[in-house]
């Protein structure tokens, strides 16, 4: 427990030394979102419509972009080594590296979507169920991701096979989250969404660490 | 003849002998500034009537438009100092693209909050597509990359050298892009917001515009003025003159 | 003369919200950013004469 | 008590070494010699349990380590050639983290300490990105004078020091030696220490 | 001359030994795009009207992921101090370097626009438009992009500061290319268009190679 | 001849050295020494023109550096800590590239005889990242044996070479001193070269 927290402190700590980790997605995610209207057109009615979906699909790129860099650095300066030599199971260890993750990636997206939501001027209730819905889906994205982080750690090319990976495993996610918000747009109750959203997250809360710590022992011997 | 010109050219653009002249304008910046604003205020809530078709909505455009033209120039004066600083290399030119940028992105916020506020009781919508709202967005944009590209420098001249080249592409590419913008807003027309102008402004309220832009102005050359003195503390910190300063010595 | 009472100057014919939420913000910035920017140089100065002070200790 | 028998090793189509057997007691230090490419590194590694041997095994105090596992990584310190240490953070901060990833808290005055001991007195609180060369070694060094390991497997110790911290180092390999300390090592320098065995690696 | 030629060949074969580089860019850009459709919903009419806006976000987007590693890598391993020490002026070794990071990153998704604007039914002519506008427009990309890469050499949190640089400045070749994407649809001419991205990639090249020099020389000393 | 007068370099607040003075003529060599973040890689730096000195200014022939600029760097060789070696790449290309960046071709032959003299043989088409500390190091030092240049500066050139590479790079070295070439080295280790003129930085 006291190491997860030391774990979870020192990439916080890492995360504000380096900005670049918590700013990047942040950034990334208010400018993707940002630039659709100058792609497509300011059109009020249109974009309201494809909101949820570009919201999404740019919190869902966000998320990925950190993910190759989750446990590289530590892997090339070999951290990742001193992990699996000190007597903390392993398993702890990058559970906490996971929870800093969603820390400063996840949870900025989070908190920054309704801002980004008024401009396509979605209404409370729509703004509600995204966040509610981010709250979810972006600990899942984080979760995911580290799997597919650990399979193509120090592999030539990981980027490349990181998103390969990765991407078809988030598309559940996807089109839930967005779904809940279009629902609450066309006024219907987005629950159904949500709690299959939830459903997810259970199910990925207690398999993902497991898979990501098997994956690292393989990358690392 | 004209070389000692430059010669005490460069005596003022030098910190040393601007941190004491810098002190001494603030004050007559602060009040003009203060004037301004009370004759502006005065003028945009009691002398200027009430709009024909926006009501008493309208009247944020005191501040507004102000903020919005201060956004734009100051980026241009910041990117001005940066220019100099390349060519010449002076110490002080740095320091003072390095104090402007803040008061730049204030006031480009502000143009935004405003606009954004005005937007609401206009257009019904905190915020559409419009050319002149994308471009005020984007000026934002340039002016945080700026600070953050010299926040996260840690020498100083390298910082001023970066920070210099980035405004100086930035100011080329302002024109470009607000051209751009409006050139896909009109490709866009019929279908988006019709933002209905405001009819022709009653000279009143012009004037109200024009005094609290110079408002608007004192105040930003004031904190400019303040804010580069403090740099030029920080800089100069390890230098004789600094540690002679009176306000060093006296304690 | 635009507003009969009080109420009336601050109720902005329905748009008080707006009005207000503009200019105070505006206010409020203006405000707050002198006060940093004068802080910012007291912080370097104080630090200035501490080192001053710490370099007198030293020389003697 | 580290013992290992037969071990070879293979790399790509290479076999670097094979049927290799050492053992290394309480008080004991083993100095790995061998060219460039001999093995050495790749050796250090096997015997740390970060990567497998193709042939033989690893016994520490007369068990395999691979069923030890924690238990033996309690009583091991390895330092390889890039040193976990981030170069964005502070000495100070790196020797404390990597305490805490140790599971052992470690306080202020004895971090401080240490890097003094070092010779970091003064740099404790500048990102090691500045630092020179040594100076990094340093850092990643330090941990030897606050972690409690009985075996210390290092690789290239000595490289980038200078004359005065050499022979500090090997002053501190001694020490923990003498108090029936384990220490297994390369170096291409001859080493200022006394009676140490040796291992010759390849060739 | 010569010593481009070398730079380009060495820049190419790096990128085929990670392949990263490459393949990164255009699965991103893939990616990016069939996301949409999940994201957003199914309507043929809805999708074809902002398939221009999406397609070039994305090709934007898959551009800027590839800029930090432009110059980071060899300022890591101290390359870029060999280049500033080799006798060869330094401007045509970047300009070299700027040219394969298009090769690498830029050319791969003019090939490939064609076949996704197919899954957004585009028609004969917008997808030749497509291909013309991101011939003009992707160069530009990587000059602007080059300049945010130089300015961002190893300081704390490039990544973001990258796209937080580079980004508004790409607004323009965006608009103007989408925008001549968008103009075929709906049935105008989108020559005015065009000959923007050709005048705006002119300055570019006249003008980018030149600031990245220097940019660069700041980072170095 | 690379002269050097009231040279001084100061880092963050640190002042590393200052009125410093050399002179190395045609067969010559200079060992650079210090301590750990004395600032002897500091010093090769401005020596090299990579970094601008605070004071003080460096002639090469009589002229400014700053002023001969490329003229300067087609004489200059200059390997640093971390030595331009591309991990993706095999030796051979890495040199071959190397070669190309310095605007000289290089045959492959000429290539693969120079790896071979470093001892690279049979490593040639392994990717770097695959290869030892010492075989990493011995990559980067062959472009000593490819590139004509008369001045050559060297930060630390033995770290984890074993024995024979020591005395192989100093035979190098010797070679181009006794044919009127210029070397400017630091390191910790006492070097195998004759009458070397020696210059303290820092203490
Ligand atoms: C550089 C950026 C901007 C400039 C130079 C600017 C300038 C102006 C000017 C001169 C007016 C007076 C009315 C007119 O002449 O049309 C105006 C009106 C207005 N501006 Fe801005 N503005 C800028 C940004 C914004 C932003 C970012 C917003 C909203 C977020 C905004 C919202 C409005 C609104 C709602 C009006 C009232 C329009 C009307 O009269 O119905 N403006 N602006
Ligand atoms: N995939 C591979 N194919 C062929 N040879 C390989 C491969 N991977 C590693 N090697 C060889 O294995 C050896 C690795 O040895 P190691 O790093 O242990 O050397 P070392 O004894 O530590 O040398 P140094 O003294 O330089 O550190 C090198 O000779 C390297 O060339
Ligand atoms: N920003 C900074 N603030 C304070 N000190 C700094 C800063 N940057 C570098 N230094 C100091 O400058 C020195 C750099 O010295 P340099 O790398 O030249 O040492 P060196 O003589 O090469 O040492 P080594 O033998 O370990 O290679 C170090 O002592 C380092 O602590
Ligand atoms: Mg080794
Ligand atoms: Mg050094």
């Amino acid at each position: 427990m006291n190491a997860i927290l030391a774990i979870i402190r020192r990439d916080l700590l890492l995360a504000m030394r380096r900005k670049s980790e918590v700013l990047t997605a942040l950034f990334f995610f208010i400018i993707v979102v940002s630039l659709f209207p100058l792609g497509i057109g300011p059109e009020p009615a249109l974009l309201k419509k494809i909101a949820p979906g570009i919201l999404w699909v740019a919190a869902l790129l966000a998320t990925m972009l950190g993910l190759s860099r989750l446990f590289a650095p530590d892997h090339a300066d070999g951290t990742l080594e001193q992990m699996v030599l000190s007597p903390t199971p392993l398993g702890l260890l990058i559970a906490g590296k996971i929870i800093a993750h969603w820390i400063t990636t996840g949870l900025p997206l989070v908190l920054l979507a309704p801002v980004l939501g008024i401009q396509f001027d979605l209404d409370a209730d729509a703004l509600g169920i995204l966040v509610v819905a981010l709250l979810l889906g972006t600990p899942l994205l984080s979760l995911i991701g580290a799997i597919g982080a650990a399979l193509t750690l120090g592999v030539r090319g990981g980027g490349v096979l990181l998103s390969l990976l990765v991407l078809p495993l988030y598309v559940p996610t996807l089109i839930f989250g967005a779904g809940a918000v279009e629902m609450v747009i066309s006024g219907m109750s987005a629950t159904g969404h949500l709690s299959l959203l939830a459903a997810l997250l259970a199910v990925a809360l207690f398999f993902a660490p497991w898979a990501t710590t098997a994956a690292l022992r393989i990358a690392l011997e | 003849m004209s070389n000692n010109k430059i010669i005490n050219w460069f005596k003022f653009a030098s910190p040393q002998s601007f941190y004491p002249l810098a002190g001494k304008m603030i004050p007559w910046f602060w009040t003009l500034a203060a004037i301004f604003t009370i004759a502006g205020l005065w003028i945009s809530f009691f002398v200027a009537p009430t709009d024909a078709t926006q009501g008493e909505g309208y009247r944020i455009i005191f501040i507004h438009v102000p903020a919005a033209w201060m956004s734009m120039f100051l980026y241009c004066v910041m990117a001005a100092w940066a220019g100099i600083g390349l060519a010449l290399n002076t110490r002080l030119s740095g320091m003072m693209a390095q104090a402007i940028a803040p008061t730049g992105a204030i006031m480009a916020f502000l143009s935004l909050w405003t606009g954004a506020f005005w937007g609401k009781p206009m257009w019904g919508a905190w915020w559409v597509w419009d050319a002149r709202l994308t471009s005020a967005l984007i000026l934002f944009f340039l002016y945080i990359g700026f600070i953050a590209l010299q926040a996260a420098i840690d020498d100083a001249r390298r910082a001023d050298k970066a920070g210099a080249i980035l405004a100086l592409v930035g100011v080329v590419n302002v024109p470009i892009i607000y051209f751009s913008v409006k050139w896909w807003n009109t490709l866009h027309q019929g279908a988006s917001v019709a933002i209905n102008k405001a009819p022709a402004m009653a000279t009143t309220m012009l004037w109200g515009m024009l005094i609290m832009a110079l408002a608007f102005w004192m105040y930003a050359i004031a904190l400019v003025l303040m804010r580069v003195r403090a740099i030029i503390l920080e800089r100069e910190a390890h230098t004789d003159w600094v540690k002679d300063l009176p306000e060093v010595k006296g304690n | 003369m635009n507003w009969g009472s009080p109420a009336e100057f601050f109720a902005m014919g329905g748009y008080g919200l707006y009005v207000w939420g503009s200019f105070g913000i505006c206010a409020l910035l203006m405000i707050v950013e002198p006060i940093l920017a004068s802080r910012r140089r007291k912080d370097i100065l104080r630090s200035l004469r501490r080192e001053r002070f710490a370099a007198t200790l030293d020389s003697q | 008590m580290l013992t290992a028998s037969a071990l070879s090793c293979v790399r790509g189509e290479r076999r670097l070494f094979s049927g290799l057997d050492l053992a290394v007691g309480p008080g004991e230090w083993l100095h790995v010699q061998g060219e460039n490419g001999a093995g050495k590194t790749s050796l250090l590694r096997i015997l740390a349990g970060l990567s497998p041997a193709v042939e033989g095994e690893i016994l520490w105090q007369g068990e395999p380590i691979k069923a030890l596992a924690e238990e033996y990584r309690r009583h091991l310190l390895f330092l390889g050639h890039h040193g976990a240490v981030k170069e964005e953070l502070t000495p100070l901060e790196n020797l404390t983290l990597a305490a805490q990833l140790d599971g052992t808290a470690l306080d202020e005055i004895e971090a401080l300490s240490a890097l003094a001991r070092f010779g970091l007195r003064g740099r404790e609180d500048l990102a090691v990105r500045f630092l020179s060369a040594g100076q990094k070694r340093r850092v990643l060094l330090a941990r030897l004078a606050v972690r409690k390991a009985t075996l210390w497997i290092l690789d290239e110790p000595f490289t980038a020091l200078d004359v005065k911290a050499v022979e500090m180092l090997s002053g501190l390999i001694v020490e923990h030696v003498t108090q029936g300390g384990i220490a297994i090592l390369t170096s291409h320098q001859s080493i200022p220490l006394p009676n140490g065995k040796i291992l010759k690696v390849g060739a």
